[in-house]
């Protein structure tokens, strides 16, 4: 059933979290927190080289060192054949997953695992890994995308030829796949055009930068029975990925989601689990691994750096016509960048009669990518709103009103076939043209742009349980691990459902044993999806509730009523009772049918599309290049914010993020190919003097597919920020900047350019 | 050599422990004595994560042997509170949703408290810069500022709309 | 009868190219059994590693979807995450 | 593997003899802060660590002689809350505070940030600028070293392998004298500087110039004292001219490397823009117009 916001009592407040006082007195326990008796420490060894065939590993001296007690190499996991699954977060080859984890012949990238050690302290198994001999033979290696791409390239995989192209070729490249996209005749677009803009655009691979570092502990039982307790974005994504990888079946493992320390998509795979269970499996001890932040940044993925090519058409009237878009996604050392979504995002929020958009899926010897925010989606943004910017100020249009004359409504076909519904872009630019900082001037010197996102919000697998305790108490069970506040975003609906104030509800994550298969935390589904699960449970309670109550006072349920957390008579005629509350109906639960008690499944369908506005203002310091967000306003159609509190923070975490991304962030490489930045010192996140604070604003177009109209809120904000930081600085000094990130060298170079003092 | 025996104070206990020289104070409080509410996120004092107070002074645990803890006074995330008496930083961080994920927040907790020891009336910048080398990626520092501040204000006794 | 539209190019190597085409179909489940008939291992692929935008809806397991003579499906790639 | 060892000497002597005695490589640890980073990332494997903080005035500012005198261990953090050396050696002192993090600067000493003998540190063009001499202690007895003697490269000193920073003395200051550090990062806090230049500043009545010394850093293999910057300085006033001229000449003696933090161009560039910037800091505070920090 869909509630009326006029009703709510707890949805839409700013309740405490269940987990908050454990998290801020530090008792909360994270991946790298939990002991077991026993334990040994797990540590990886991994390739110096970028690119090099692993011609040996003797880990004889290794294993004389007293205290160590195992090490593992490829040749300790099955083979694993190339096979192709979605699961969850993308497409999935587990071969390639396999050989991520532990590299199999070759070594594809500076970080990439070939060994691992098991020893009784960290200290030992750091000495194990020096006296572990590994003899490479260097192969050449290649870093950037387009590089990779040319036909002299070096090739990393034999087999991968490129799909999507017909015939299909028969020599193997680094191209993994092209994918194509058209609406319309492109060439007849253009042809209408009276105003055309063209741009050519880079970004540099970033990494989630989650706080966090990988960490798991693992125990091989006797039997094979096995836990895992681990910081990831999903028990059952880690059950499953182990299972495969390791030639198990999936019930023998119980996997246990630790608290997590952050992920943005970068934890929905596993690294650790299954060096650390095969080291278990052949010590018979339990083995705890953890990355050092330097193993996150070589070793685990950050998402695609890209080239680009934008072109739009547009007539006299600001009315766009023809649209094109060409997008080379690095993958990393196996394919499967986020080249897909990509394609499809860059004009989403655009409803344009004519589009073209080809991407090309290209490894180099870089770590594989994983998921990060709206994957692909920023990157294609960042050139699309930048060439939106430019063509606003060709037509001489302001940039919202050229968004909202083309801006995608319901009923608008994208350029991949849907049809966008319930969606609320207009509103959202609306809303960002009534804002206080829209409207509020700019001191001399400075600049501001905007720039849009768009993101799908799918919903998926999820589980979810509810659960009366004797005293009327409930616990709700989530499948999904609580990375941004979802324990209270969930335990909310459940209130609401129940009519309980919020802190009657408690609400936990179930292990892979203790609640039904739920999908990864990602793409910002749990509040949609599991929340969906949660509240159907509840809603099952709530019948039984009232059967219950119906027992107790020999009527039929259906002349119950339940409201104010307790059941009511529905009217004179079913009889004058007092209520029974939910404490009186759980006393007597034993006797009216035993405990009461619900677990709903669902495969939530239909998607919440979700669009955001960014305002930026920037100084740029034009003898240093330096850039300051003076102010930021993020305005987003957030469908119902159920804890408003953790949306604001999502869209201000997103925001934050793609500040980041498109002032400082970047992957640095030598010519050798490795990687030079390793670490917080220079791999340049935000820190908290770089960031003014940031408005959001929350527009509420309620999604109908979910039950309080909730859409995914974490993935969109993370999309507009590169291009809005650089539609400021564009309008601040008069040069568009179309590689990022837009670092100080880099403005102060545009400028010297433009000046003729090069 | 054999491990060093450190006598030390910890959140107002006496405590010892046995620690090899490379071990830092940040192993030996997570790994030693099972106070893991200090975290590892950089090791290499660019995160903060591992915040402590060390007589009276902020450091990052992570930059400290554990065997220079000998005769010092070290406070951790596990004893801001009094009890069950949260600090005003905590509570004002669960009020103000200052935490997604919570990885930081020990660290940003300890830096928060110091800073209001230290400095009573921050302003946002100021708290800001003392809160540089906290690094949290989820929340891009609004909240976190928030809670700092209205903590700042309880603290002063000022009422807060 | 139903109208299926392969968007972008990641089926087409099962169509000889070929990106529109009706099937006679009521339910979801039945279009994919008549698609791996007709073009053998799009059925597959549909069900392995594609969503589908039905009437405008999204779905990514959409056995149960009820089709409509005048729906229009289009096959899209999976969407995830982050 | 060779054990590492520690001692925490409560002499100088006790320090020496440690140091010599050492067979391997032998560590002085004060704030740690560079330290144990190399020891945790492998780079450095010593064989002892000889911790300094237990040495008495090691940790502490006493003014002496008209001048100050800061122990070598004194985290960066205590001369920050120095109301002498704030009004004095404002400069110093912003160098100091500018080194990492309110957690590094906790810990982070002087002799640390100058031992550690990074080009890009950032309290040493500051101490350059300040003609501040370094008290060196060893096996052969005490000297007193002028700053700009002791890196002789990345990561390299001129101190012998018994020797160690006792102290730092900063000179007497002459009225209308002020001193200032500035530096690039991209962030605002947190990075290692692309460039820093300190200078300091004596000035007539009329604010001409009468002394002056500037120290750059980041771009050259050791920090750099400008001896050219004083003669661009001495005997003018601020103006565009002087200042233009004291851009070339931070310019000229440029000799960096490209690398993630900045390259050959940019940071030529950037070491003039600093330190016409930071002249007219110290410019105006030895005119007493500008009290307090810049940042």
């Amino acid at each position: 059933m869909n509630y009326v916001p006029s009703d709510l009592k707890v949805v839409g407040t700013r309740p405490v979290r269940p987990d908050g006082v454990d998290k801020v007195t530090g008792r909360a326990q994270f991946g790298a927190d939990m002991v077991m008796a026993g334990m040994l420490w797990g540590k990886v060894k991994r390739s110096p080289h970028a690119h090099a065939r692993i011609v040996s590993i003797d880990a004889s001296k290794a294993l004389k060192l007293p205290g160590v007690r195992a090490v593992v190499t490829a040749a300790d996991f099955p083979d694993i054949a190339s096979e192709e699954a979605f699961v969850g977060e993308g497409p999935m080859n587990f071969r390639d997953l396999s050989r991520n984890c532990m590299a199999r012949d070759k070594a594809l990238y500076e970080g990439h695992a070939v060994a691992a050690v098991a020893a009784i302290s960290q200290a030992i198994a750091d000495q194990a890994l020096d006296r572990i001999d590994v003899k490479y033979e260097v192969l050449p290696h290649v870093i950037d995308v387009e590089a990779a791409m040319a036909d002299d390239a070096p090739v990393l995989h034999d087999d991968l030829f490129t799909g999507g192209v017909e015939p299909k070729p028969t020599k193997p490249s680094n191209i993994a796949k092209r994918v194509y996209f058209k609406k319309g005749d492109i060439d007849a677009g253009f042809e209408q055009a009276d105003v055309i803009v063209e741009g050519r655009y880079t970004t540099e691979p970033v990494h989630q930068a989650y706080i966090e570092p990988h960490a798991c502990l693992c125990f091989y039982g006797a039997d094979g029975q096995s836990t895992i307790f681990s910081s990831s974005q999903g028990q059952f994504m880690v059950r499953s990925y182990v299972a495969k990888l390791l030639g198990m079946d999936i019930a023998n493992i119980r996997a246990t989601a630790a608290e997590i320390g952050g992920g943005f998509g970068g934890k929905t795979l596993v690294y650790l689990e299954p060096l650390a269970l095969a080291l278990s499996k052949k010590t018979g001890r339990p083995v705890k691994m953890q990355m050092t932040r330097e193993e996150v940044f070589r070793a685990s993925g950050p998402t695609s750096g890209a080239t680009m090519e934008v072109k739009l058409g547009a007539k006299k009237d600001g009315t766009i016509v023809a649209a094109q878009h060409v997008l080379k996604y690095q993958a990393g050392a196996f394919p499967g960048s986020p080249i897909q979504p990509g394609c499809m995002c860059g004009f989403a929020m655009y409803d344009i009669p004519n589009v073209e958009v080809t991407g090309y899926d290209v490894v180099s010897n870089r770590p594989k990518v994983a998921a990060y925010r709206a994957p692909g989606a920023p990157i294609a943004s960042f050139a699309v709103e930048c060439a939106m910017d430019d063509l606003a100020r060709k037509l001489g249009k302001d940039p919202i009103a050229l968004r909202e004359q083309n801006g995608a409504r319901n009923g608008t076909k994208t350029h991949y076939g849907p049809t966008h519904q319930n969606i609320g872009f207009l509103a959202t630019l609306e809303a960002a043209k009534s804002s206080a900082h829209w409207k509020s001037p700019l001191k001399p010197g400075q600049g501001r742009g905007i720039a849009t996102g768009f993101w799908f919000n799918i919903g998926g697998e999820s589980c979810a349980s509810v659960h009366v305790a004797e005293d009327g108490s409930v616990s709700a069970v989530s499948g999904s691990p609580d990375i941004g506040g979802s324990r209270a975003s969930i335990g909310m609906m459940v209130a609401e459902v129940l009519q309980v104030p919020a802190e009657r509800v408690r609400t936990i994550v179930g292990d892979t044993s203790t609640i039904g298969f739920t999908h990864v935390t990602g793409g910002s589904r749990v509040t949609f999806a599991t929340g969906m699960a949660a509240t159907m449970a509840a809603e099952k309670v709530v019948e039984q509730l009232k059967a219950r109550a119906a027992m107790i006072w020999e009527i039929t349920p259906d002349a119950v009523d339940w409201r104010d957390g307790a059941a009511h008579p529905a009217g004179t005629n079913a009889g004058a009772f007092d209520p029974l509350s939910l404490s009186d109906i759980a006393l007597k639960a034993a006797r009216t049918g035993g405990p009461i008690t619900s677990e709903v499944s669902v495969n939530a369908q239909g998607a919440g599309p979700g669009f955001g506005v960014h305002i930026c203002d920037v100084e740029v310091d034009k003898e240093t290049g330096h850039v300051t967000i003076v102010r930021y306003t993020a305005v987003q159609d957030v469908g119902r914010a159920i804890h408003p509190s953790y949306v604001e923070g999502q869209i201000q975490g997103g925001a934050a993020q793609g500040i980041g991304w498109a002032l400082n962030e970047e992957y640095i490489y030598d010519k050798n190919g490795k990687m030079d930045n390793a670490g917080f010192l220079d791999y340049r996140v935000p820190v908290a003097s770089d960031l003014p604070l940031i408005e959001t604003i929350m527009v509420e177009v309620p999604n109908p597919r979910h039950p309080f109209g909730a859409r995914g809120v974490g993935e969109v904000p993370i999309v507009p920020p590169m291009a809005a930081v650089g539609n400021a600085i564009r309008d601040a000094i008069g040069l568009r900047m179309a590689s990022l990130p837009m670092s100080p060298p880099k403005v102060r170079a545009a400028l010297d350019v433009a000046n003729g003092d090069d | 050599m054999s491990k060093h025996h450190v006598t030390t104070t910890i959140n107002g206990e006496p405590t010892e422990f046995l620690c090899e020289t490379q071990q830092t104070l940040l192993d030996t409080l997570r790994d030693v004595l099972g106070l893991t509410g200090s975290k590892e996120g950089c090791a290499s004092g660019d995160c903060g994560a591992c915040t402590v107070i060390m007589d009276g002074r902020l450091m990052c645990s992570c930059l400290i042997l554990g065997v220079e803890a000998e005769g010092k006074s070290i406070t951790t995330v596990e004893g801001i509170a009094d009890g069950d008496h949260l600090h005003p930083v905590q509570q004002k961080f669960l009020e103000h949703a200052a935490l997604q994920c919570g990885f930081c927040t020990p660290g940003f907790i300890v830096a928060a408290k110091a800073l209001l020891d230290e400095n009573p009336n921050p302003t946002e910048t100021e708290a800001r810069y003392w809160l540089a080398g906290n690094l949290c990626r989820c929340t891009g520092y609004d909240k976190i500022i928030r809670a700092v501040m209205d903590a700042a204000a309880e603290m002063r006794g000022e009422t807060v709309g | 009868m139903p109208k299926v539209v392969i968007s972008g190019s990641s089926c087409q190597r099962f169509t000889g190219g070929k990106s529109e085409f009706e099937v006679a179909a009521t339910t979801f489940r039945r279009l994919v059994l008549e698609l791996e008939q007709r073009f053998p291992g799009l059925g597959k692929q549909v069900e392995d590693s594609m969503a589908v935008a039905i009437d405008g809806e999204i779905y990514q397991d959409a056995y149960a979807a009820v089709l409509k003579p005048e729906s229009e499906i289009y096959l899209i790639p999976k969407i995830g995450g982050g | 593997m060779p054990t590492l060892n520690y001692a925490a000497p409560s002499t100088v002597d006790e320090a020496v003899k440690l140091l010599a005695g050492s067979s391997g490589l032998a560590k002085v640890l004060s704030g740690g802060t560079d330290l144990l980073v190399q020891l945790r990332s492998g780079r450095l494997k010593p064989e002892l660590i000889v911790d300094t903080k237990k040495i008495p005035g090691i940790i502490g500012i006493r003014e002496e002689g008209g001048g100050f005198v800061i122990g070598a261990a004194t985290p960066g953090a205590m001369v920050e809350a120095h109301a002498g050396m704030n009004k004095a050696w404002p400069g110093v002192v912003e160098a100091l505070d500018l080194i990492g993090s309110t957690q590094i600067q906790g810990r982070c000493s002087l002799a640390g940030n100058l031992c550690n003998a990074s080009p890009a540190a950032d309290s040493v063009p500051a101490l350059y600028a300040a003609g501040a001499i370094a008290v060196v202690v060893g096996g052969k007895g005490r000297r007193e070293v002028p700053v700009e003697q002791i890196p002789t490269a990345p990561g390299r000193t001129s101190l012998a392998k018994d020797e160690f920073i006792l102290e730092f003395k900063l000179p007497p200051r002459p009225p209308r004298s002020s001193d200032a550090y500035l530096r690039f990062i991209p962030r605002t806090e947190m990075d290692i500087a692309v460039v820093g230049v300190g200078i300091s500043v004596t000035l007539d009545e009329k604010g001409v110039c009468t002394a002056a010394r500037l120290g750059l850093g980041a771009v050259a293999p050791t920090v750099l004292l400008v001896e050219d910057a004083a003669d661009a300085l001495i005997g003018h006033t601020l103006d565009d001219a002087t200042l233009a001229k004291l851009d070339g000449v931070a310019r000229a003696v440029c000799n960096p490397i490209d690398d993630k933090r900045g390259t050959i161009v940019y940071r030529t560039k950037v070491a003039g823009v600093l330190a016409r910037r930071v002249a007219a800091i110290a410019f105006d505070r030895a005119m007493g117009k500008l009290q307090g920090k810049t940042h």
